[in-house]
């Protein structure tokens, strides 16, 4: 495959770069020695650092923030799979309204479902539970998932499939074997992408967190809408080199790109 | 099984105070275990109105204003007497009796020292001075939804010949003189922090206790109640009507309004104690309205009008001001 | 048969979870509210009305639906180019930035929104920088304009952009690339008129993505644009959580949402049926 | 009882009728061939079979049971597609142990048979190689495979073989016709390799626009063509028009200036005869007098083509190192009787004839 | 001057040689095909030229200036891909016509030529069809079509007619050899079916694991192959082991029990005689014994396997009519001394053969 030509690159480095530019600053700041938000001038401190200790409440929240994404975008994904299959392949009455469906948590401002969802879950009883937060965080990644998924799915091409089953693969078979494999990078960055959502979600967790179980940006969140100090950065650094460690070991371990990419392919 | 109680209140310094200083002795006491919901005023009425007929909450604290709504809406219960309310001031004392406040702070001009003194920029001391054009786009106000904007509201009606029950002349200053000069009507406390810092903003219209906080942290800011006075904004807690820990709430309360809590309060998070048996020494009493006198030379505001016209101000500030 | 079997799931999910508050939702806008009454158990069409007549709500409609459409094509315009550079890049490279790519995303809004402050700010590092080279005199105002709000928004969703363009790029066949290379079309032209238009599922997915969210962002309008650049999120947020006027609150979701279904599907319509060939 | 039944097999792609009421039975063990030209519906035919296209009329069986209501995967049949159709995320040895791994071969066995069919199509070195990474002929090679190592009773092929080289070729069409004799394998083959399609089929079904023109053993097929398009479609022939009149020796026709007895019984009046170039002969005299235009090497032949006084003519003669005219030389050219048909000018044949060249 | 030269070309994935130090000069109008066992590089070295494949080594030149210093889009060549590579999100007309809006041609000039383009691969009704709706056969045509229309001064031509039948085919080799005479194309065709390069090349360059065996013309090729892998690879040849020595009438060389005198000068001792099927008769008398073990009907050939006492061979007898012998029928072969080759018993060369074959 051929490489990219200048121009390529330095868009490329641009856009790295604007990616970057906010974090990085981020990260700079929470090694300032100031008590307030500022570059280190005066000299590295980790006092900021030291401080995340002191509030051993971000690092439960981080915990339940993890637990959280990786149930419900697993959640997500077993749902969305089927439901993507369905919408890429089949003609159906109904197949349009379905995917709208499926599609409308993401066209419901997220304030919205915060305020419908404390209503209901108290309504039902589910009110600050683990279980209403996941059922909520499935509701909101699905749309994401389900995107991904699809667009991996449509226009693949069907005769590798009908090979399969030629072969005796019975439909789940087929699916385990050949469709998966071959819609894995759509799945993989569905459930990466259902999972950062779920991560992130801010304004409408912010309704249906306890205090008992509650997620990192929540907390983040209500923490600056009282203190911006550099506390927030010095979380969001730690936070950050958490993630590039935990990628850093996926690839490892298993590889990004087969991740993402796929196996057998350039 | 511990009993978990739950106390819905500001977060940021007064968090800070409250879990490191208040809970836990509550929590030994009484053997309950106290979660604590951070969010400012009107976020925690508004899980209130969420919650309602399933309230999750067992105590809340508001700013007077939304508390005197929160009782509106029913959702407070009555208090129940105990020995300490006879050791309060009565301007702690909510008409209702169903809240109580448990500490005061008073709102004037922040401003930013440094920059005063070194673009030779004489100290505030009117409300008058925040339309200075020297502060164009270097101005802070936190909106009417929050007390403090409300407060500044109301004094520039009250400035120019109006007040609570006449507010135009309020809505118009706001609108020719001080919206040029306004950088950002800040509600998040967080938010105003950053900016000072950043020197964004250089003036701004806030809290004695948030004052304090901020100073606290070496940043060279300066409190000063302007000479038209300050306004006193109190701070008022009540049980939660159908709370599940009715009588750990009651504990919770009266506990917040004892000697020992109130002088943290008062020494942490700069609120004037309302506990008469409090003695602040002299050096720590700076930045707190601290006694009946002090907290008296502070304006009061009406509330029960501003309630009352609370809605088509908000429509009004909305569509005149902050657009 | 069998979709219905499929979707089951899915559906089944939806009805209890979804539709059930979202009635709840619509129900709410029917209702009334007072300052000291609350909430009013009438059905009424008033909220509706007012929103209809008062062109506060209009100029705020309006401001998110621009927002939210430049974001859109902003990312659209930087992310399916990145993520057609990165499939092109070598092995360790294009691991190492489609990380880079997607790390932004697990760290929190609220961070990644703190970082643009520190950068945007009159006295930033944006503005500071490009007062040093000289190229402006008087610092650009980012913070609380639409500017700022776009470069925020587009930096927070563009990754979305990116992964779901490069999921459908997985699809491509190298060859059919050099087809068009060896019949004489500049690499700009292939991707054009031939990694374009086959991509079209992941952009429009990407840009469904951005738009939804660019609309119904609440976190980041909110601090960088702040109070006065209020968009229909913000706008909703205030009158649920500021003067607790839910049921006007309720009525501004409502519409957001109706806007935001009307647009997208309409959008979706749209381009599936201009290219509809790759979608079959 | 025939093994495989298509009763009035149709399908439709809108308003364009690909297959159109084909009916075919083939005996177990038979290898049938399907030919026609391109687009004629052959792929869609086998899709049909193998039950990734739904038919929209028409009745399948296999071994007497209904083939239309089972699904794909429980037809056991093996399908060579024209596309390959590999799985891109397994190597080859995957692709080719997948059906036996569906039949729960183990894992020895498997390892096994997948190593023999792997070196029977010339591939033993490239098992670990995913078919992004392979050459055309190879990836044509391991879907070739992965059909052979499930040793299915019915084996559908859709072009099995178009690009690989001859000798290959060669090889796996032996390769075919053992398995179909040892193992007793029923077959259908698409093929556009005529020569193939002889060499291999028992039968040969020729269908042009979605019909059946001829179902006949390849000789049969080839020596006596059902009609216009299928002496046209099955090799190359020479259309010389003539006059069929009576001679002394009972009909003959008269072609430019040459008379050839005619065995068949023909109306009088103007008529054709169709001959095939391998047929027709340089003569030293009594035959009709031409030049040659040009002469093309084929390998082990050379095509000649031939301007006479009745059109342009094509003549194939062996590569046998036996003299051969050159090109722009005048040569005389002749044939047998018995290897000639005489047909009556009838336009619509004629014209079906032009249509298929 | 040459027109396109191939200098040490080397392509290696892995540690694996692809392309191994390929050499070849084109001239301009020329017709050259790469023929060799599937996997010998053959679309590689195309992709080199195109410039889709960076090589690892030697260099291209093009009307004497240096190609792989280029952009693939600005070699300005045609290309047939093995795998069609279609755009699969046009129409066929929209595929074919893209080369030429490329090359800024008007809109009226450019549906005139599309259309020009259709009919002559035989799909004027096919223009608005996608590729997926379109049949293998027909998607090549339309690669082929979308390659011949931009009118490209070389032509790389990947098996471009490996899906379609004999007529098509036929057809199609024909417009190939007319545009190149007509407009002067060079082309470089990559085929695996010996009689279409036979027919079209005007040289054919013979290639086996990267690296190039013969370049000459197809006869000379065919006739004088350089080795025994050439020999093998082009067409079947029969090998026989025999014993060189001196008779009355000079060298000859002993097969089992019959006797065949030798014109070149070949050692005396073990040796083998190589002769091609189709230059093998049946004779009366004087020939080599044996019995016919198989016949297989091929079309306008029938193929012999004959079981000697010097081993298995092929003969092919043109199907002209003429009585040929049946299965299990004992016959007596032979051949011209012309058309033979002896070459001594060498191990390697023998090995080559086998491994070609
Ligand atoms: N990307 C790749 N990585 C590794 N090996 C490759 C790759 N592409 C091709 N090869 C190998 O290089 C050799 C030459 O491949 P090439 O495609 O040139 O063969 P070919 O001559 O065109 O064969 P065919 O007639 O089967 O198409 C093959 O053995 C193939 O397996
Ligand atoms: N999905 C489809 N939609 C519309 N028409 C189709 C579709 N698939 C095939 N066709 C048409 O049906 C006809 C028969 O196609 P089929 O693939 O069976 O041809 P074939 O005989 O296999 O030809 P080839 O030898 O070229 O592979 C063709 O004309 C083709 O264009
Ligand atoms: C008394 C104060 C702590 C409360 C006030 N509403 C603030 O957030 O600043
Ligand atoms: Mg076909
Ligand atoms: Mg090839």
């Amino acid at each position: 495959m051929n490489r990219n030509g200048p121009v390529a690159l330095i868009f490329h480095v641009l856009f790295l770069g604007f990616l970057l530019a906010p974090i990085l600053i981020v990260c700079a700041v929470a090694f300032t020695s100031e008590g307030y938000l500022s570059l280190p001038t005066n000299g590295l401190s980790l006092r900021w650092f030291r401080a995340i200790g002191d509030n051993p409440e971000f690092i439960r929240a981080f915990k339940d923030s993890l637990l959280l994404g990786a149930v419900s975008s697993t959640l997500a994904i077993l749902v969305a799979v089927p439901a993507a299959l369905a919408i890429a392949r089949h003609q159906f009455f109904g197949r349009e309204a379905i995917q709208a469906l499926f599609l409308s948590p993401l066209m419901v401002p997220h304030i919205v479902l915060g305020i419908a969802f404390l209503r209901f879950f108290t309504m039902i009883g589910l009110g600050g539970t683990f279980v209403g937060l996941v059922l909520s965080h499935v509701i909101i990644i699905l749309p994401f998932a389900l995107r991904l998924i699809l667009a991996a799915s449509t226009g693949m091409d069907r005769a590798v499939e009908n090979a399969a089953s030629s072969l005796g693969a019975s439909s789940w078979t087929c699916f385990r074997r050949v469709t998966l494999p071959l819609i894995l990078p759509g799945v993989a960055s569905g459930w990466v992408l259902a999972f950062i959502n779920s991560f992130d979600e801010v304004t409408m967790t912010v309704f249906i967190a306890s205090p008992e179980t509650t997620t990192l940006p929540v907390r983040l969140f209500l923490y600056i809408q009282d203190n911006i100090d550099p506390l927030v950065a010095a979380v969001s650094a730690a936070l950050i080199f958490v993630t590039v460690a935990a990628m850093l070991v996926l690839d490892r371990v298993y590889g990004l790109e087969r991740l993402l990419v796929g196996k057998g392919r350039d | 099984q511990e009993k978990t109680l739950y106390v819905a209140a500001y977060g940021g310094s007064f968090e800070q105070t409250m879990r490191k200083e208040i809970i836990p002795a509550f929590e030994k006491a009484n053997g309950v275990k106290v979660e604590y919901v951070a969010g400012n005023s009107t976020d925690n009425l508004a899980k209130l109105q969420a919650q309602k007929g399933n309230q999750q909450i067992d105590v809340v604290i508001l700013d007077d204003g939304p508390m005197y709504q929160a009782v509106a809406l029913n959702f407070c219960a009555d208090l129940e007497k105990a020995p300490v309310y006879d050791q309060l001031y009565d301007l702690a004392k909510m008409p209702s009796g169903k809240a109580i406040n448990f500490g005061a702070v008073g709102t004037g001009i922040l401003y930013n020292k440094a920059y005063f003194d070194e673009n030779k920029i004489p100290a505030p001391t009117s409300w008058k001075d925040i339309e200075d054009p020297r502060f164009k786009k270097k101005l802070a106000i936190p909106p009417i939804n929050n007390s403090y904007g409300l407060h500044a509201l109301v004094m520039m009606a009250r400035l120019n010949g109006g007040g609570e029950t006449n507010i135009d002349p309020g809505f118009k200053e706001f609108k020719d003189k001080i919206n040029p000069n306004v950088l950002a009507y800040e509600p998040s406390p967080g938010k105003m922090t950053e900016l000072f810092q950043s020197n964004q903003a250089v003036i701004a219209v806030w809290g004695s206790g948030r004052a304090k906080a901020l100073a606290d942290t070496g940043f060279p800011a300066t409190f000063v109640y302007p000479k038209e006075g300050g306004i006193v904004l109190g701070s008022a807690a009540c049980q939660i009507a159908g709370s599940k820990n009715a009588a750990e709430a009651q504990k919770f309360i009266q506990h917040m309004l004892g000697a020992e809590a109130q002088t943290a309060l008062a020494v942490s998070a700069g609120f004037g104690p309302v506990n008469k048996t409090v003695e602040l020494p002299v050096e720590k009493q700076a930045g707190i309205p601290y006694g009946p006198e002090q907290v008296g030379k502070l304006l009061v505001v009406d509330w029960d009008t501003i309630n009352k016209n609370r809605e088509v101000w908000n429509k009004r500030w909305t569509r005149e001001i902050e657009r | 048969m069998v979709p219905y079997l499929l979707s089951a799931p899915g559906l089944a999910l939806f009805a209890v979870l979804l539709l059930v508050p979202l009635v709840m939702t619509f129900l709410l806008s029917l209702n009334s509210f007072s300052f000291y009454g609350g909430i009013e158990n009438v059905w009424q069409l008033g909220n509706y009305a007012d929103i209809v007549a008062d062109d506060y709500f209009h100029e705020v409609f309006l401001r998110t639906f621009r927002i939210a459409a430049v974001v859109t094509i902003l990312c659209a315009v930087f992310g399916a180019p990145e993520a057609y550079i990165l499939r092109r890049m070598k092995s360790p490279w294009r691991g190492l930035c489609l990380l880079i790519v997607l790390g932004p995303l697990l760290i929190s809004v609220v961070s990644r929104t703190l970082g643009w402050a520190l950068l945007f700010g009159s006295t930033g590092l944006v503005n500071q920088g490009l007062m040093a080279l000289g190229l402006i005199a008087t610092p650009i105002e980012f913070m609380y304009t639409e500017t700022g709000v776009v470069i925020a928004l587009t930096h927070v969703l563009v990754p979305f952009m990116v992964l779901s363009v490069w999921a459908s790029l997985q699809r491509l066949d190298p060859q059919v690339e050099n087809a068009a290379l060896s019949l004489g079309a500049g690499p700009l032209t292939v991707m054009r008129r031939v990694v374009l238009p086959q991509i079209v599922p992941g952009i429009l997915s990407g840009s469904i993505i951005v738009f939804a969210l660019a609309a119904s962002a609440f976190a980041t309008p909110a601090i960088i644009g702040g109070r006065r650049l209020k968009v229909a999120a913000t706008l909703a947020y205030d009158e649920f959580l500021n003067t607790l006027n839910w049921p006007l609150g309720a009525t501004v979701a409502v519409l957001l949402l109706i806007a935001n279904v009307v647009i997208i599907v309409g959008c979706n319509r749209l381009v599936e049926r201009r290219y509809k060939q790759v979608f079959e | 009882m025939a093994y495989l039944v298509l009763d009035q097999l149709t399908k439709r792609f809108g308003t364009w009728t690909a297959v159109d009421h084909v009916s075919l039975t083939v005996e177990k063990g038979e290898l049938v061939s399907l030919l026609g030209p391109s687009g004629c519906g052959k792929t869609t035919t086998l899709q049909m079979i193998a039950g990734f296209l739904d038919a929209d009329g028409g009745r399948v069986t296999l071994d007497g049971q209904d083939l239309l209501a089972k699904k794909p995967n429980e037809r056991g049949l093996g399908i060579v597609f024209q596309s390959y159709a590999l799985f891109p995320h397994m190597t080859a040895a995957e692709n080719v142990g997948f059906g036996l791994e569906m039949r729960k071969v183990g894992r020895a066995d498997r390892d096994r048979m997948v190593a023999d069919a792997l070196k029977l199509v010339g591939l033993e070195q490239y098992g670990d190689r995913h078919p992004r990474r392979m050459s055309g002929g190879q990836q044509q090679r391991v879907a070739l495979a992965r059909a052979l190592v499930i040793k299915p009773s019915l084996l559908l092929l859709d072009e099995p073989l178009s690009n690989l080289d001859a000798k290959m070729r060669e090889e796996m069409q032996i390769e075919l016709r053992r398995i179909q004799r040892t193992v007793g394998t029923t077959m259908i083959l698409v093929t556009h390799d005529q020569s193939e399609a002889m060499a291999l089929s028992d039968r040969v079904v020729v269908l042009n626009k979605g019909r059946i023109q001829q179902v006949a053993t390849p000789q049969e097929a080839y020596d006596r063509p059902a009609n216009a398009f299928v002496a046209n479609f099955l090799g190359r022939t020479n259309l010389l028009p003539g006059m069929v009149g009576s001679g002394a020796a009972g009909t003959v026709i008269t072609i430019a200036d040459s008379v050839w007895p005619v065995s068949q019984p023909v109306p009088p009046g103007p008529g054709a005869l169709a001959v095939r170039p391998e047929k027709v002969g340089f003569v030293g005299e009594g035959g009709l007098g031409g030049t040659v235009l040009a002469r093309v090497f084929q390998g082990t032949q050379w095509l000649f083509e031939i301007e006479t006084a009745a059109g342009r003519m094509m003549v194939i003669r062996q590569h046998d190192g036996s003299p051969l005219p050159a090109e722009r030389d005048r040569v005389m050219v002749g044939w047998r009787a018995d290897d000639m048909a005489v047909m009556p000018a009838d336009p619509e044949a004629a014209s079906a004839a032009r249509e298929a060249a």
